[in-house]
């Protein structure tokens, strides 16, 4: 894992991580937003490049326009600035189900070669080492929006040659999975790391590393990678984050610290 | 028809051991003193049913109230890990729990069959994962038009339901507004639905956004203000979102949660 | 994302002849501008859909439009029946129409099918009755959990829904309130979706009871300032009580129906 | 079928059908009205011995208190004065069909012995004498409700040995008919007519004359019958309708004529 330390730059691998994510994000996408990196994200982009994109929390809030950090994803404010608040029912029927959502952002605990996600256990179900909190909207996140932002610190602990649990399917087998288990939506088409960006490759949907950030080697993300890894030949690197991304950036997570005390 | 009771005098009226109960609030108006009255009244070997487990069901846990979790994610929101369920889960402390696992979507599909009276509900949803191989309350169906499977979950029909709403009449109709979560539903499937509101109110004044329940499908309705925290309710008041980081710390060793427990739960004096 | 057309281009944009179109309303906000619109342009072989053909959906069969209804209640409501719907059943006038016919529990859950993306809904209902022998498109489906038999409808995927709301903003939200019927299920069920509008306003005001539909899953809004006349949207304007008695009058003879129509409709200038 | 001439009596048969469906209702009801008689009946007993009645509109309003009577069952008022007002879909699935309504009226074109009702045709289904509106809500109402009342008049074109189409279901074949359909409800448990009231007989659940309304024989209700009727031996005659029954009856019918004019 890049350490977190800022050292001759003036940025941490974390911002990177979430400056990289809010980058992909237009004006106009409707996206599916957890609490944590993911909303720090779209709230980036929408405090930056693409002030018209549509956040939506899987509380109920459609359109939401957050003055600060949403701590929890039933914030009260997400409500007040919201085009529309439905109930969760209808969020997840009328909404996330038909496909409507542009793109959808997931975590992992431990993330597989074709973007499968665990977020249920490390170990065995019955006897986990560690019980992580489960699937929450996930794995229908993961199945029905057009496509899946994974944001995920990258270790051999989290990229994992086997899952201890399929929490929510990503290219499944590789290949065809997703079209025979029946999904409308792209799956996860970028995974946004410490280190830099996986794709997956068009022909077989196995994750390939399409970027390095800043001062990462090839060899530390291989190092970081629990598979043998494999590397893009048009690999590039991606630009470090501006002034102004970083400065939106720490207003964002000075105002969500801020709320912590009250 | 609603009865007006106390918190006390509702929970112990409606609540049993061995009971499912879900005590529902997608982050917003969780019905923490109505939580904190059943762990009061002792009540043991729960089935608690809840989407988002969070400190509350945590808390219930840790006290030694549940048999069984009907659940889709148990995490300390914005912060990180359940302890006390953790500890339930990996060292069966202070007692085993039963997990019954599900997504949300699978969840609230469960609530509104149980809403309608249907025993169950469909979906597009599961597939590919290990969830099926370890729940076995989700099965597939096909479409007896297209041949289509798709998946199938049964219906959620708790004994007991709690919600906390902002406000009531005088006739036990209940008004929440704000992010209403799934609260109409789990009102609705439960067999007995007990309410506990910031105030009860001579008149509900129309508000942009707010959903009426009936009084005449809930039976109690118990006024509990800031029967919410450290949650919280649009309108009144705002999330207490130190103590939510703090109930990491509280919540790591058992000793210091059995203390806090002791002293903030257990001894402080019911809302109603 | 929506775009803003007058309701002629609106309607010549995406109504074609042979298509399938909703235009829904229960009893409150009913597309009558945009339904007129569809009779001055001169569709033919439509697949009419909806719960409660009123007025303006028997003026449609009578001007020759439609091939098909699909329906659950064909009623000048409080008032009697519809004579260019009887004329067209009973007397294949102006064309035989086909019939596919249930009941509105049945319609409802066929609009919230395909509005969630299913391909089904499951329901209570038609049991015993003879719809099934008549509609094909009613079916039994047995609960995996529990083996009862219930009754499944197929999802309804319009590929024209038309609505009225009493306003839309700048950005194409559209915001409806007092009965609300099935607008929304509509709006998400059809492929493309049209909302005629009283007005457009800088910025919707929210108001108690209001549903907000945004504006990015709507095809076209068309600004229609009594564009549900005669019957009413809430806030503007009254239903036309009147006209719906005298209605039966108009209709009751084919001559006095078209002079009615080609005084009323075919030469009335557009709303857009 | 009576006539609605008043002649010595201060009312009509109609107004005596109406009064008799009120009667039914008492406060604290939740009932399932639509236009017409049953919309007449609720409001008069709301505004007379049942001011707690609850009157539900399946075009989504519940606990509506209309100051005179809605000519639709999506009047406006309906919604301004209901405690809540539902989306249609919610009043069928969440309202209805789990059986949470006390009441559903119906009306009907047909109606046989066993108290099953026809609103679709007369004569055959594809080609029908007479096109009636169809199905709208009542095959549910039939099925959900815990008791139905029907009011008709009687008449032999009314009363049929056997329908053309069987929109709704009474009492099916007879005695466990609704438990073998599965119904939760108990069905038509009183059919008011212009000339006076039907029960289903507890063992065969076949329609049984039970009362009459003043002046009104036993023949003429069989002739107004399209088969054998069941007489009970227990006939009971109807209260007729006080003044202020009548004065109240008469105000809402007044209101809905004005209503008319604009």
């Amino acid at each position: 894992m890049a350490t977190d330390k800022i050292g001759e730059k003036n940025y941490t691998a974390g911002e990177m991580m979430t400056v990289a994510a809010a980058r992909e994000l237009r004006s106009g996408m409707a996206c599916f937003v957890g609490v944590g990196p993911p909303s720090l994200a779209a709230n980036l982009a929408r405090a930056t490049h693409a002030p018209d994109i549509i956040l939506i929390y899987e509380s109920g809030t459609i359109g939401a326009k957050p003055s600060r950090l949403p701590l929890s994803i039933g914030d009260g404010e997400l409500a007040e600035t919201a085009d529309a608040v439905v109930t969760v029912a209808e969020m997840f029927n009328y909404w996330l189900q038909p496909g409507r959502i542009d793109v959808g952002f997931l975590g992992a605990a431990q993330i597989d070669r074709f973007g499968n996600i665990n977020t249920t256990v490390i170990g065995s179900y019955d006897h986990p080492k560690v019980r992580l909190p489960g699937a929450g909207g996930a794995p229908e996140i993961a199945a029905s929006t057009k496509e899946v932002i994974v944001i995920v610190t990258q270790s051999p602990r989290t990229f994992v040659p086997q899952l201890d649990f399929v929490t929510s399917v990503g290219h499944g087998s590789g290949d065809l999975s997703r079209r025979q288990l029946g999904f409308t939506g792209a799956g996860p088409t970028i995974v946004i790391t410490d280190l830099g960006i996986l794709r997956p490759d068009p022909a077989s949907a196995e994750l390939a590393l399409t970027q390095l950030h800043p001062d990462v080697s090839v060899e530390q993300a291989r190092a970081a990678t629990g598979w043998a890894l494999v590397v893009d030949h048009n690999l590039t690197t991606t630009e470090p984050p501006t002034e102004r991304e970083l400065a939106v950036l720490r207003r964002l997570k000075a105002s969500t610290e801020a709320s912590y005390d009250g | 028809m609603t009865a007006f009771l106390t918190l006390s005098a509702a929970i112990a009226e409606y609540v049993h051991d061995g009971d499912s109960v879900a005590l529902e609030g997608f982050t917003h108006l969780i019905p923490f003193a109505a939580g904190h009255e059943v762990i009061r009244q002792g009540y043991r070997d729960l089935e608690l049913i809840r989407m988002t487990p969070d400190l509350l069901y945590d808390q219930m846990i840790g006290m030694g109230c549940v048999r069984r979790l009907v659940f889709s994610y148990a995490g300390n929101p914005g912060v990180g890990s359940l302890h006390r369920f953790r500890d339930a889960v990996e060292h069966d402390w202070p007692n085993r729990i039963e997990l019954e696992e599900h997504s949300h979507a699978g969840m609230v599909n469960r609530y509104v069959a149980g809403a309608s009276n249907l025993p169950f509900a469909v979906m597009r949803g599961y597939t590919g994962t290990d969830l099926p191989k370890h729940t076995s309350t989700i099965a597939s169906i096909t479409c007896p038009f297209t041949g289509e499977v798709l998946t199938a979950v049964p219906a959620l029909r708790p004994q007991v339901g709690i919600i906390h709403a902002q406000r009531a009449d005088q006739a036990g109709n209940i008004q929440l507004w704000g992010i209403t979560g799934v609260q109409k539903e789990v009102a609705l499937a439960a067999h007995h639905t007990i309410v506990t509101v910031e105030e009860i109110v001579p008149r509900l004044e129309p508000l942009p956004g707010a959903v009426v329940i009936p009084g005449w499908v809930i039976a109690a309705v118990a006024e509990a203000p800031g029967g919410a925290r450290p949650s919280y309710a649009h309108g009144y008041y705002d999330r207490d979102n130190g103590f939510y980081r703090e109930w990491d710390l509280i919540s790591r060793e058992r000793a210091r949660f059995a203390t806090w427990m002791e002293e903030n739960v257990l001894h402080a004096s019911t809302a109603g």
